[in-house]
């Protein structure tokens, strides 16, 4: 009986530790299905740290199921126990083992702690102060929007994280307003955008991984920042180099937006009374930071989502322009531009979905 | 600490012998207070020399600052005496808690 | 409750808990109040749970959502966990060590009365504008940015009720230090009343750093100051350590009572010592030690840099082993014994393996490059809840029904007690357990929506489920109560049959002098020595005498009220209003004014006469 | 034994402060709270040195452009020199004699009193010369916020000495009132060490640069 029981608890375990082991949740999102050599070093310490403690507690539950059958109190059982006053060899045994599967798991934890924050890659400058051979993306997180500069490329852009597959992606990460985090659970864990400074980590993404999740990473801010922290996502673009690269030489090439049609070149000129203050339109912004208080545009037209999280379409454009404080509250942009007309809205809406710059 | 019995069969024999003991007592103190003054004038004048490095200086003051703050605490807040181990270990646990606060905030504040 | 005042009316009993100083009756205070706001933070929880049952859900607002997780938080720790904490400590430990009451029973009352003035200021704030939305922790940055008021209802309100901890943590060490009854050495104290030494001694040293975070915070909100601006040469992370270097001790304040609870209740229902004594204190007062050394591995992710994370994520492994320590002692603790399923038993029984799931994903949280994937998500959510629940809170519930009898003289329902035990317990599990894979699964904490089609709705759902069966128990736990008090069949000195420590040698409750001569302690588990020698009494240790006795005083409550009146001032001053002003000064005029009057007016308390104590023969008991 | 009981010398106990319980349990709680307050100070003083000449841009005030060696020198006289005539004052309680007490006492606050004179008049001089306010950087936050705790308490400690000594002007000393005086006292000492830091590490660093 007692033997069963055993091995029913084993059982439940090593289920629990499979299911753990084959990873659920979503591709995209998901930490338990690691995307790049940063998730996977990550994922190993906590299949690692899991065993341990699957270990522990099973060891708990033995002797912890084998006192609750064997000692209970019969009724009307009044005999005193033995009182025994500990042991030192049991004690010795169960202050060493411990200590043991800690080393265990300290020394991957203290090597991978110092791997993960290797970024003398930023460093290296050439003579023109580009990064010599790695990628750099300054991030900035406003409140719930998302902005990305390339700066060795000079290309700004927002909402949509585009990155070149198998090779790292270095981050210089910073906030303007107050402190959110920046987290891609499938290409690896998080790290503070801060108020104070800047911090610097690095990615990668694996180009097989990205194929599983149709070349689409969901990013989300983890730290608390205010009502729509919720809704403070953003996307990742995983590309192979070579269109990585075509993708930054097409951005560099927007001069003006180009767009057709009536109702999109009224749309352009409402849009350039009304927004142009805070959204640019083209990818080479070269605003100071302070001026840029709203997400790039550029690339509108071939967004994920719209705002982070609406589905892509023309009419959640509409309603978003119309009242954005029903879809994000307490965002920036309410309030910010009087009153529009549905015809204006209908105009910026044709305008805006046609801002593109790879599928022209 | 427990059941410090203050009195004496003979008090007049004890309070003669107490009252020699408190001025004996009194009379380390005022050395005590003569070398404090002595150690603050020391760290002034180090500062109004304006010619020590800098890396010099300020251990230095931290030290005679550290050996005054003993005098307080043992000489006139009487740590010194028996009966104080308790008092000793909190009041160090405090300062251990309190260095590391500092420690920190000298190093890993600024990111 | 002694006789005289169940003979009185109404108002005198209002008035008698308004103006006592008795130990015995300010942990029936902590006790109605701490658990008045566990009702309402539990409550807070179960708005969470439902707005987070299904994606996209609107039954509350985001605004509105934040505020509610923000006071979940804050009131489950300062105003529902501590103060039960204190209930317990101040019920057992004076008649645990024999003393006739604490060191400072006018401080107990103020620091009680600080702490209720200081919750109800905080929770005020849903009437007055807005609760405070920047989470639990208040990070700077977000709550400088937080319009309203809600944030500085944080600051001054847990300023208050901080300054009551605080008094009472000094109070309990002088109390354990000075008063231990002949021949209680440090060694033969339980391990209750050296949990509560430990946790003391970590509220002295704690609350001193959340002091000064909440009074840059508030010269910053309220007075202009630039601690946290960063324009002004500021810095948030100031903040961020201050608030850890207290709440990481914080979570051992509330853990290490639990601990020594679950020591008393699995020493007396097995009827064995408990095993490994003097390595259970070694190991209480290590976990507060290290308890100091670890704050960080809360900042994993802000950047401190790799050498920083690699020393704190090494220290705070560390504590797995004295952790440990203690739990194959329990377990040992039982070996051999004959145990008995009471239900304070069967919440010790069954806090062993959840607290043991939480630990270890603790120690999983102390790898720091794992912590960069769960921190801010879900499975830190789970981390803490499974040692917040399964440990202190089913400490708290085991230790409530273990000494319920002791305060109140008569026994809660068992049948209903099982009730609560079974339907907590699963409703915990299927609550928390599954938040450890929405976490991994990329679910971030704190957020007060999810979107559909990411893989997360059936977790959240089950979760949701598990919250409304812990409810169940809950409300079954209060009518348990009701229909015990108005039962209320009273009970022996030793209603549990196998006490082992002097509280159990006392009539239940006990008068209000506690012990009538103080008790000779000859050993570790003084009554079951005595118990073991055939006697039914301790030995006394000195000859029936005058007993001392402090006087009541309606001090505290002004003292206390004066800065609850204060902090209004304090807090509408931003917004230069004319009237801030007077009212800060009439405020701390109450309080300087009572303080005053206590220091000048002399309070030499009464004296108890032999004669009466000698006709008193054991009243408590039999009213 | 009752508390207010008068006594001789002779039956007057070697340490008052500690001859009834309710004196030993104030002196160790007091003992207690000074541990809590180190902390306290710590935490100020590592904020203070976080944020040391963190200001918003070239021309608000700096440590090095504030500090005067002269007047912080007499400041820091002043102060250690009452933390010896309240050790004087605790001498006497010792032996009984409450009227030298009261005297040395009085010379305490003092001396106190023109400490807390001059660190008025050199906040106004920072205020005014250098508009270095509480508003004006972080630094200034944390300068005023360590060296005003530092300010009040002192104050406390004034108001403390002076309701004690009226209080208890008529009646004397007894076994009630005497750990009340030596705590009070040891509050005074305590304020002298966290000032013997505050001119080390505020001042005396802060010129060194
Ligand atoms: C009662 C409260 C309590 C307790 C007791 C603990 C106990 C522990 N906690 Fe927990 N913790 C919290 C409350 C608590 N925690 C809270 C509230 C938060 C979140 C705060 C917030 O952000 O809002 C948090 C967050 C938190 C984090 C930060 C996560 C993050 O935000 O990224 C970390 C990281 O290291 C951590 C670690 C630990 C560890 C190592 C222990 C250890 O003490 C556990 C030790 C116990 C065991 C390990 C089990 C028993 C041991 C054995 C059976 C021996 C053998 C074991 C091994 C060899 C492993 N905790
Ligand atoms: C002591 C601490 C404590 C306790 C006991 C609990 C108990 C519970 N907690 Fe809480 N929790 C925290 C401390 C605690 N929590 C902290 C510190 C946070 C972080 C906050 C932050 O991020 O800032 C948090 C956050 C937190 C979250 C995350 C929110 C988020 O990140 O968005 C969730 C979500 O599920 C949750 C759920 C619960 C639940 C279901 C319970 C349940 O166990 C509650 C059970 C109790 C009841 C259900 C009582 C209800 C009673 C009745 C209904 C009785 C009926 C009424 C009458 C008779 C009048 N808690
Ligand atoms: C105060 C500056 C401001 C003005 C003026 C402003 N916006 Fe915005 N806009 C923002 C901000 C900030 C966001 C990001 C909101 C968020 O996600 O929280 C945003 C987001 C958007 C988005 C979604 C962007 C994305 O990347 O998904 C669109 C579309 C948009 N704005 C259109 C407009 C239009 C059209 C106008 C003029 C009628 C306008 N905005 C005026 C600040 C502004
Ligand atoms: Cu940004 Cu949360
Ligand atoms: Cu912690």
């Amino acid at each position: 009986m007692k033997k069963r029981l055993h091995k029913w608890r084993l059982f439940a375990l090593l289920g629990i530790v499979g299911l753990v082991l084959s990873g659920c949740g979503e591709p995209f999102l998901s930490a338990l299905k690691p995307a790049g050599d940063v998730a996977q070093s990550q994922f190993d310490l906590l299949i690692l740290s899991t065993l341990i403690m699957v270990l522990v507690i099973i060891v708990v539950l033995i002797l912890f199921v084998v006192v609750l059958l064997r000692f209970r109190r019969k009724k009307g059982d009044e005999t005193i126990p033995k009182q025994i006053e500990g042991s030192h060899k049991l004690e010795i045994i169960w202050t060493v083992i411990p200590i043991l599967l800690l080393i265990v798991l300290a020394v991957p934890t203290v090597v991978t702690t110092f791997d993960l924050a290797d970024t003398k890659a930023m460093d290296k400058k050439d003579k023109d102060g580009k990064t010599k051979d790695a990628l750099v993306v300054n991030v900035r997180a406003n409140l719930y929007w998302w902005e990305f500069e390339y700066p060795d490329l000079g290309i700004v852009t927002s909402q949509d994280l585009v990155v070149p597959t198998d090779q790292k992606v270095y981050f210089n990460l910073t906030a303007s307003d107050v402190k959110h985090s920046f987290w891609i659970p499938a290409a690896g864990g998080k790290m503070d955008t801060n108020t104070d400074g800047v911090n610097k980590f690095y990615l990668q993404f694996d180009s097989k991984k990205a194929e599983d999740s149709n070349n689409l990473f969901y990013g989300k801010c983890a730290e608390l920042c205010g009502p729509s922290h919720a809704l403070m996502d953003f996307k990742v673009v995983p590309k192979a180099k070579s269109d990585f690269e075509a993708w930054a030489k097409d951005m560099k090439s927007v001069k003006e937006p180009v767009v057709e049609g009536d109702a999109a070149k009224q749309g352009e000129a409402v849009f350039n009374k009304s927004c142009i203050g805070c959204h640019a339109v083209t990818p080479n912004d070269s605003r100071p930071e302070a001026a840029r208080q709203a997400p790039n545009l550029a690339t509108f037209g071939e967004r994920q989502k719209i705002a982070g999280v609406l589905d892509h379409t023309e009419a959640n454009l509409k309603n978003w322009i119309k009242d954005p404080e029903k879809y994000k509250p307490g965002n920036t942009m309410t309030g910010t531009y009087g009153e529009l007309s549905d015809s204006d809205i209908d105009a910026l809406a044709a305008y805006l979905l046609q801002l593109k710059v790879e599928e022209k | 600490m427990a059941n410090e019995q203050s009195n004496s069969a003979n008090p007049n024999v004890d309070l003669k012998y107490r009252r020699k003991k408190n001025a004996e007592e009194m009379k380390h103190q005022v050395v005590t207070f003569v070398l404090m003054i002595f150690f603050t004038v020391i760290s002034f004048i180090a500062v109004a020399m304006e010619d020590f490095s800098h890396w010099f200086i300020k251990p230095v003051i931290l030290l005679l600052a550290v050996i005054q703050v003993v005098f307080q605490l043992y000489y006139f807040m009487h740590m010194k005496n028996k009966g104080h181990g308790t008092i000793a270990l909190f009041l160090f646990s405090g300062l251990a808690v309190g260095l590391i606060t500092v420690l920190t905030f000298l190093t890993i504040v600024w990111l | 409750m002694s006789t005289y005042a169940n003979k009185k009316g109404f108002g005198a009993t209002i008035w008698d808990y308004l103006t006592t100083v008795d130990h015995k009756k300010i942990a029936i205070l902590y006790l109605i109040s701490g658990g008045l706001f566990f009702v309402i933070g539990g409550l807070e929880a179960m708005f969470i749970r439902i707005q987070l049952a299904i994606p996209n859900n609107d039954f509350v607002s985001a605004g509105f959502y934040n505020e509610i997780l923000t006071m979940h938080g804050t009131t489950m720790i300062f105003l529902a966990a501590m103060p039960l904490v204190f209930a317990v400590m101040n019920a057992v430990v004076p008649l645990q060590i024999g003393a006739r009451d604490v060191a400072f029973p006018f401080l107990n009352s103020l620091g009680f009365w600080l702490f209720f003035f200081g919750g109800v200021f905080l929770n005020l704030s849903w009437f007055l504008g807005g609760a405070p939305d920047a989470g639990w922790t208040s990070y700077a940055s977000l709550s400088m940015h937080s319009a309203g008021h809600g944030i500085d209802f944080y600051v001054l309100g847990l300023q208050l009720s901080g300054f009551g901890t605080l008094i009472a943590g000094i109070n309990f060490l002088v109390t354990i230090i000075n008063m231990r009854t002949p021949g209680m050495t440090y060694m033969r104290m339980p391990l209750f009343t050296w949990s509560t030494f430990v946790v003391s001694a970590l509220i002295l040293f704690a609350f001193p750093p959340l002091t000064v975070g909440l009074v840059l915070m508030m010269f910053d909100r309220m007075f202009g100051a630039n601690f946290f601006d960063v324009a002004a040469g500021g810095n948030t992370i100031i903040w961020e350590h201050l608030f850890w270097i207290f709440g990481h001790p914080e979570v051992y304040i509330l853990i290490l009572p639990a601990f020594g609870i679950f020591s008393e209740i699995f020493a007396t229902f097995s009827r064995k010592r408990l095993f490994g004594y003097s390595s259970m204190v070694f190991a209480t007062v290590l976990i507060g030690f290290l308890g100091f050394m670890v704050w960080a591995h809360h900042m994993f992710t802000t950047g401190l840099g790799p050498i920083a994370n690699a020393i704190f994520a090494v220290a705070t492994m560390a504590i797995a082993v004295p952790t440990g320590i203690k739990i194959f002692n329990w377990i040992f603790t039982m070996w051999g014994g004959s145990v008995k399923f009471t239900v304070p038993m069967l919440y010790a029984v069954a806090f062993i393996p959840s607290f043991t799931m939480g630990g270890v994903t603790g120690i999983m949280n102390a790898s720091a490059p794992a912590d960069y994937q769960f921190h801010d998500s879900y499975f830190v959510v789970a981390h803490f809840h499974y040692v917040i629940v399964g440990g202190v809170v089913l400490g708290l519930l085991a230790g409530i029904t273990f000494y319920w009898p002791k305060m109140f003289g008569t026994m809660l329902n068992e049948k209903l007690g099982q009730i609560t035990f079974w339907t907590f317990l699963i409703g915990f599990h299927l609550t928390f357990f599954i938040q450890h894979f929405l976490g991994l699964m990329g679910m971030p904490r704190r957020v007060f929506t999810f979107l559909d089609n990411q893989g997360l709705n059936t977790g959240n759902m089950i979760s949701t489920v598990g919250a409304f069966l812990m409810a169940i128990g809950v409300l079954v736990m209060v009518i348990n109560i009701i229909i015990t008090s108005f039962k209320n069949e009273k009970v022996g000195n030793d209603p549990w049959g196998d006490g082992r420590t002097i509280e159990w040698a006392i009539p239940s409750p006990p008068p209000f002098y506690n012990f009538k001569q103080l008790p000779l302690v000859r050993g570790l588990d003084a009554y079951w020595v005595e118990k073991m020698e055939g006697k039914k009494e301790m030995t006394p240790a000195e000859p029936l005498g005058d007993i001392h006795m402090p006087n009541s005083s309606f001090l505290p409550v002004t003292i206390a009220f004066g800065l609850f009146v204060a902090a209004f001032g304090a807090l509408y001053h931003m917004d230069d209003k004319s009237w801030t002003l007077p009212i800060i000064i009439v405020g701390l005029l109450i309080t300087f004014g009572s303080m005053l009057i206590r220091s000048v007016k002399d309070d030499h308390g009464y004296h108890i006469h032999k004669e009466d104590l000698m006709d008193d023969k054991d009243k408590g008991g039999k009213a | 034994m009752h508390a207010d009981e008068k006594f001789t010398d002779a039956t007057w106990p070697a340490a008052p402060e500690k001859a009834t319980l309710e004196g030993k349990n104030k002196y160790l709680g007091f003992w207690l709270f000074l541990g809590g307050e180190t902390v306290l100070f710590a935490s100020l003083f590592a904020t203070y040195l976080a944020l040391k000449d963190k200001v918003p841009n070239g021309e608000a005030a700096l440590a090095k452009d504030l500090f005067e060696l002269p007047l912080t020198f007499v400041a820091t006289m002043l102060l250690l020199t009452s933390s010896l005539t309240s050790v004087y004052a605790m001498y006497h309680m010792k032996n009984n004699h409450f009227k030298q007490m009261q005297a040395w006492l009085v010379l305490t606050i003092a001396l106190g009193f023109a400490f807390l004179a001059l660190e008025i008049y050199e906040f106004n001089h920072y205020v005014h010369e250098f508009h270095h306010t509480f508003t004006s950087s972080a630094f200034g936050s944390a300068f005023y916020t360590l060296v005003g705790f530092h300010g009040g308490h002192v104050a406390f400690g004034l108001m403390w000495f002076i309701s004690l000594m009226v209080r208890n002007a008529r009646r004397g000393l007894n076994l009630y009132n005497a750990p009340k005086f030596y705590i009070a006292s040891l509050y005074w000492h305590f304020i002298d060490v966290v000032w013997v830091f505050i001119f080390t590490v505020v001042y005396l660093m802060g010129m060194v640069g």
